[in-house]
Order: structure tokens, then sequence, then C-alpha cells
């Protein structure tokens, strides 16, 4: 591919735009799970607290 | 005829509103719905009409028309009259008896009372004669299963006890009628389906022949 | 009703879902990899177009898998209407916001493949048109889970627009390129070229390969993180019963 | 059929009794009609050539708006619950309601349409073929926009919504409607065939709709 070719810049902006949006999409998608999973984990952990506590008080 | 439920179990919006609930109402029966507010005693009329559908066990109307769903064989009393004030009362009523295949609105007029209102728009009407007239539909329309939702809220005096003689002769002619109330209906309950029961589990109280 | 507290196939997907994933995230790896490489270095330039021609290899796949994810959106909601299988309506949920990237990279690198073809950004050629309906149908379908709260309601609206849209889809493409024909008798350059020779096809093939693995593994994640979004929601509400 | 029969006869009474339906959805179109002047310049050679382009687009506007309310208001009367207990399954209902949708307020509309054609200075002998076009195509835009109302209803900002679902659903309407209604103006008379596919259209759209709406209306009913 030789880069002075006429047009170049708007080859390089598709794979450019195309690489960016599709990073984003990805990222949004991990940090998404990651905040559910960290926020499930917590509730999880409370339960099982609050159900030692039950244990331990009868 | 026979109508019997079995460890329904009703959700709404991801949370339980009822389960394991069972009864059944025979011919001539009152079944009346006790508990507290949001125990779920619409969602069981609702569910019998078919306005939803349970999420576990079933429901059979033995000795009705086999050949239709149990909601056809249903009239459903709720809190809207479902009335359109752009129409007159008899109009109203008319589309009503057309929609559910016959009927005569002087029955529904007569049943409480309300031959004089016949001509006038809906939109005139009370609170409570807007009740009488949907209250009416059930004289008019023949179905044996009636599901009233707090039929006598705002009657007066007189129109409740209408509903009262319409109730018995319903229960007479070996009619089934379930209702939630808070009041006593002044008729004799054959059965109480109380959902105040522990951890959503009611039970059928049935009443002796005592009163 | 769909029953959602019963957990039994969410666990086997999650089971499923953790075991696939990093195979498929390594696969994807490789053919964006391998593609690009094609694409960029290996793949002659046309005689006509020159270097534009790449452009190609990120348009076609793009709006190929634009569609590609609006039939498995309109099949997992038929799956939801008639199966009420729980997973299915919240696989189509998970997969329209990845089928929205797609479509609008189709449409951008389209447009920007117009400028050196036709001079202009933007031209009403049928396929892009089509793309556009079909990004109009992502919006509205993505709309409703917005404008609906109770999710189990939300859900069976959103298969429902998703099949509707779905049967529409071929009407309007159907309808776009007759539209298309009437107006300009014979545009004169086709959207892909006259014949695609072998060495132009191999880089498209697995650039389309790429975006489909990359479709699969962001719609497992995206589906487990629905799972798990659902089973918090109803931890929640077990809690806010308590109170 | 009684049922049915019920229905559209009451909702006919209602929208002749409240009148407001047709009015406003008319006054809608009277303003597009005056907005596209104003927009693309006074030159009647140009407004005549995207003339029955406007009338089409204002016709699926007006009839778009003035579907919103179809089933909102028995939803809220409890109509549509009592409804769904009658001896009709509520597919037929929503039928029923399109239809009377479309006799009350979607063909008026398409038969006012062209004689307001003079406006953008439409030429007179498109008015008939435009009028043909119309009427058959206000059937699909009534359908699919009653379909629009049955999956917002109950919704706070519905209307938004119900343009982004519908009007993506209206393009094979939109693009056979006009090439029907050109009459020879593009080439060969290809009029003929395109009302025959337009009707093609309407069909699959008939079927469709009150599926997908009695589906989506008892979604709500729950």
């Amino acid at each position: 591919m030789d880069l002075n070719a006429p047009h170049m810049n708007f080859i390089l902006a598709c794979y450019i735009i195309s690489a960016v949006v599709l990073v984003i999409l990805t990222a949004s998608i991990v940090i998404r799970s990651r905040q559910v999973e960290k926020k499930l984990d917590r509730l999880t952990a409370a339960g099982a607290r609050r159900r030692r506590k039950a244990d331990a008080g009868k | 005829m026979k109508l019997i439920g079995e460890n329904l179990v009703c959700e709404r919006g991801g949370r339980t509103v009822f389960s394991g609930i069972s009864f059944t109402a025979e011919s001539g029966e009152l079944l009346v719905l006790r508990g507290r507010n949001g125990a779920g005693k619409t969602s069981l009329l609702r569910m019998i009409a078919g306005l939803n559908e349970p999420v576990g066990g079933q429901m059979e109307l033995q000795g009705g028309r086999d050949d239709e769903d149990i909601a056809l064989q249903c009239q459903f009393i709720a809190h809207q009259e479902a009335f359109k004030p752009a129409m007159t009362v008899a109009e109203n009523l008319q589309f009503w008896s057309d929609f559910f295949g016959g009927g005569d609105i002087l029955d529904a007029l007569e049943a409480f009372s309300l031959e004089p209102l016949a001509d006038f728009s809906a939109a005139l009407l009370s609170a409570g004669q807007k009740r009488r007239l949907a209250l009416g539909r059930l004289a008019m329309i023949d179905r044996p299963v009636w599901l009233l939702d707090e039929p006598t809220v705002g009657l007066d005096v007189n129109s409740t006890e209408q509903l009262r003689q319409l109730m018995r002769k319903h229960l007479d002619g070996g009619g089934i009628i379930l209702a939630t109330t808070h009041i006593d209906l002044g008729i004799k309950e054959t059965a109480v389906l109380d959902f105040n029961a522990v951890d959503d589990q009611a039970e059928l109280t049935s009443i002796g022949e005592a009163e | 009703m769909a029953r959602f507290e019963k957990f039994a196939n969410p666990t086997q997907f999650l089971r499923l879902q953790g075991f696939l994933q990093p195979w498929v995230t390594a696969i994807t790896i490789i053919l964006f990899v391998v593609g690009l490489y094609l694409s960029l270095f290996v793949a002659p330039a046309d005689y006509q177009q020159k270097e534009t021609v790449r452009i190609m290899f990120v348009h076609v796949p793009a709006a190929w898998a634009g569609l590609m994810v609006y039939t498995v959106m309109a099949l997992s909601s038929a799956v939801a209407i008639i199966f009420r299988h729980p997973l299915a309506d919240v696989a189509a949920k998970s997969a329209a916001p990845i089928g929205l990237a797609f479509t609008f990279l189709s449409l951008v690198t389209g447009a920007l493949w117009g400028k050196p073809m036709w001079g202009t950004y933007w031209v009403w050629d049928a396929r892009l048109t089509s793309m556009f309906v079909l990004f109009l149908l992502y919006l509205g379908y993505m709309a409703i889970w917005q404008a609906i709260e109770d999710p189990h309601r939300a859900a069976r609206i959103s298969s429902i627009v998703a099949l509707v849209g779905f049967i529409n889809v071929p009407i309007i493409k159907f309808s776009v390129d007759w539209w298309n024909t009437l107006h300009q008798p014979a545009s004169v350059f086709k959207m892909n070229g006259p014949a695609i020779s072998p060495s132009i096809l191999i880089p498209l093939l697995v650039m389309g390969a790429a975006y489909s693995f990359l479709f699969l593994a962001l719609h497992l994640l995206a589906l487990k993180t629905e799972v798990n979004a659902r089973k918090l929601r109803q931890m929640q509400l077990a809690e806010a019963g308590k109170v | 059929m009684k049922p049915v029969i019920a229905i559209l006869k009451r909702d006919l009474l209602l929208a002749w009794r409240q009148g407001g339906g047709v009015g406003t959805a008319i006054g809608f179109f009277l303003t597009v009609m005056v907005l596209l002047p104003l927009g693309i310049g006074p030159d009647l050679g140009l407004l005549q050539k995207i003339a029955p382009g406007g009338l089409w687009i204002a016709l699926l506007l007006s009839v778009l708006l003035s579907a919103d309310r179809i089933y909102q208001i028995d939803y809220d009367d409890g109509s549509l619950e009592q409804m769904t207990l009658g001896p009709v399954p509520l597919e037929l209902v929503a039928g029923a309601k399109a239809m009377a949708h479309w006799l009350s307020s979607g063909l008026p509309l398409a038969i006012a349409a062209p004689f307001l054609g003079f406006l953008l200075n439409l030429d007179t002998k498109l008015i008939l073929p435009l009028l043909g076009a119309m009427v058959l195509g206000s059937i699909g835009l009534s359908l699919l926009a009653s379909l629009g109302a049955a999956v917002t209803v109950g919704l706070r900002k519905g209307g938004l919504l119900v343009s982004l679902l519908v009007l993506p659903l209206y393009v094979p309407v939109l693009i056979f409607g006009i090439s029907a209604s050109a009459a020879g103006q593009a080439g060969p008379d290809i009029s003929g065939s395109s009302f025959i596919i337009l009707l093609a259209v309407t069909l699959v759209i008939v079927v469709v709709t009150p599926i997908a709406s009695g589906a989506a209306l008892r979604t709500f009913m729950r």
C-alpha cells in the first residue's frame, strides 16, 4: 500500500474511525460487566455476613 | 358447576405476589377474598378473568361451557367503569350488549333504577351512578361466574341493597361469585379466602352453615 | 410468564460463557490481525479506484454484521415469544448496541468512500439508504427498553418490535432498490466493483469473520452482564421486600 | 363478527361526536403545506416537481400523529380490559379499531390531500392518480400507525417513540405510493405496476398489524 496515494486520508479515516468505535463499544461492554459483577459480589457478601450474624445470634 | 384453582402462583414485575393459592367455588356459592391491600386479591380476580397468566398452578371450570376458556364465562367488574363520556348511557350499554353478544339494556337500567338516565350523556353521571351503570352490566350479560372487585365502593345504601338482590338472584340461579370486599355484603359467604396468611400461603377457610 | 428466579439455564449459560469467552476472544484477535494485514498490505490496489478500494474491507463487513446482528435479534425475539425462554429476550437486548455500532460504521465508511468515488459524502445509494433505515430500526428497538420500566413488559414489547422490524427489512430493501433503479437507471459504479478477484475476496472474508467473532465475543460478555444484572435486580427486590 | 362491528360503530360514533380527530389532522396537514414552500421557496416550477412527494409526506405525518390516541383512552378507562373478556380475540379488536381509525381519519385525509395539491401547484392531471394511490396507501399508513399506538400504549413519551418506530416502516408505502401516483411522469408508465406492489405491501401490513397489536396490547394488560 503506498501511503501517498490520492485520498489516502479517507482510507486512514475509515480504518481509524472503525477502530475507535469498536474499541469504545468493547470498553463500554467490559466496564458495564465489571460494574454489575462488583455490585453483585458486594450484595452477596453482605447477605453472607448477615446470615453468619443471624446464625451466630441463634 | 365448579370453579377450581390449584396452587396458583402470581408474579408481577419480577416479584411473587402470591403462591400456592387453592380454592373451589360451586354453583350458588359466594367466595369472598379478604386480606391486606396488595396481598393479590385483585390479581387473583384478574388471573381468573384471563388478564394475567398464572406462573404456576392451574384453574378449571367444571360443568361450564367446556369449549370456551374460563375468561369467556366470567364477568369482571373492576374499579374502572369502562364508559365513554361522549356517548349516552343507553348507547354505552347497547355497545357492551352488542360486544358481549346480546342482553337487553333495560335489564341493566332497571337493576339499579337508572331508566331516567338512559338518554343522558355518560359524562353527566356521578361516580355512584357510573358505578351502578357498570354493575348494571351484570344484569344484562348472562355469564355464570362473576368476579367483583370492591363492588360496593361508591354505592349508597339502597344501591348496595339492589346489588345484594342481584347477587342473591345470581347465586340462586346457580351462578358463582368471587368478590373482594371489606364490608359485609349481607349474603352468607359460603367460604372466605384469606390472603393474610403467613408468607403468601393463603388458605381457604370455609365458614359453616351457622349464620 | 418467564420464570426468572429459576436459574437452571442461566447457570448453564454462565458455565458455557465462561468456557467459550477466552477462545472466542482469542480467535477474534487473530482474525483481526490477519485481516488487517491482508487488507492493508497484501491486497493489490484496484486499477480503477487505486488504494481507496481498501475502504471496502471495513465497510462491507460492517454492513454485513449489522444485518446479521438484527437477524440474531429477530430470531431470539421469536424464541422469547414462542418458547418464553428467559434468556432469549435478554440476548436480543444485549445484541442491539453491538448491531447499532456495526450499522453506524457501515454508514460512516460508506459516506467516506463516497467522497473519493462520487465527490459527495452522502449519496442516496440503495444499499446505504437501506442501511440507514436499519440504523433507525435499531434506534427504535433500543428506545423501547428506555421507555418501559418493567423489564418483563419491555422484553415482550421489544420482541414484537424486533419481529415486525425484521419482517419489514426485506420489504424495505426491495422497495429502496426499486426506488434506486427508478431514479438512477444504472449507477456507474457498483458498491463492490464488477467482479471480486480472489485477492480482494480473501481479505474481505477474513475481515467478515473477524467482525462476526467480535460480535460473538461481545455478545457473550454482554449477555453475562444482563444475567448478572437480572440476578442483582432480583436480590435487591428481595432485600427491599424484607425492609 | 358482531362484536367487531360493534367496536367499529362505536369508534366511528366517537370520532364523529368528538369531531376533533379529523379536523386537527387536516389542520396539521395544511401546516406542512405552508412550511414546504416557506422552506423550499415560492418557485412554482420547483414546487410542482416536489408536489406529489410533499403531499405524501404531509399525509403520512398527519396520519401518524392522529393515531397516537387509538388505544390510550380505552386503556385508561378500562374498556380494553373488558374487551379482553369479549368473545373475539384481542387481534380482531385491534383490527376493528385500526379500521375505525382509517375510516375516521386516514381516509378523509387521503381524499382531501390531492385537492389541497394546488397549494404546491400540483399538476391537475395528477390529482386522480394521486387520489387513487393515497386512498390505498392510507390503509397501510393508518394500520402501521395504530400498531405504533398499540406498542406504546400507557407510555409517557409515547408520541415520540411511535414516530421512531413507525416511520421506517412507512418507507415501502411512501416509495410505491409516490411512483403509483406519478402516472407516467418518470419514464415509461410504471404507476400501474407500482400500484399493484403498493397493494401487496398493504396486504402484508393488514395481516401483520392486528397480530402484532394484539400481542402488544395483551402485554400491557398484564
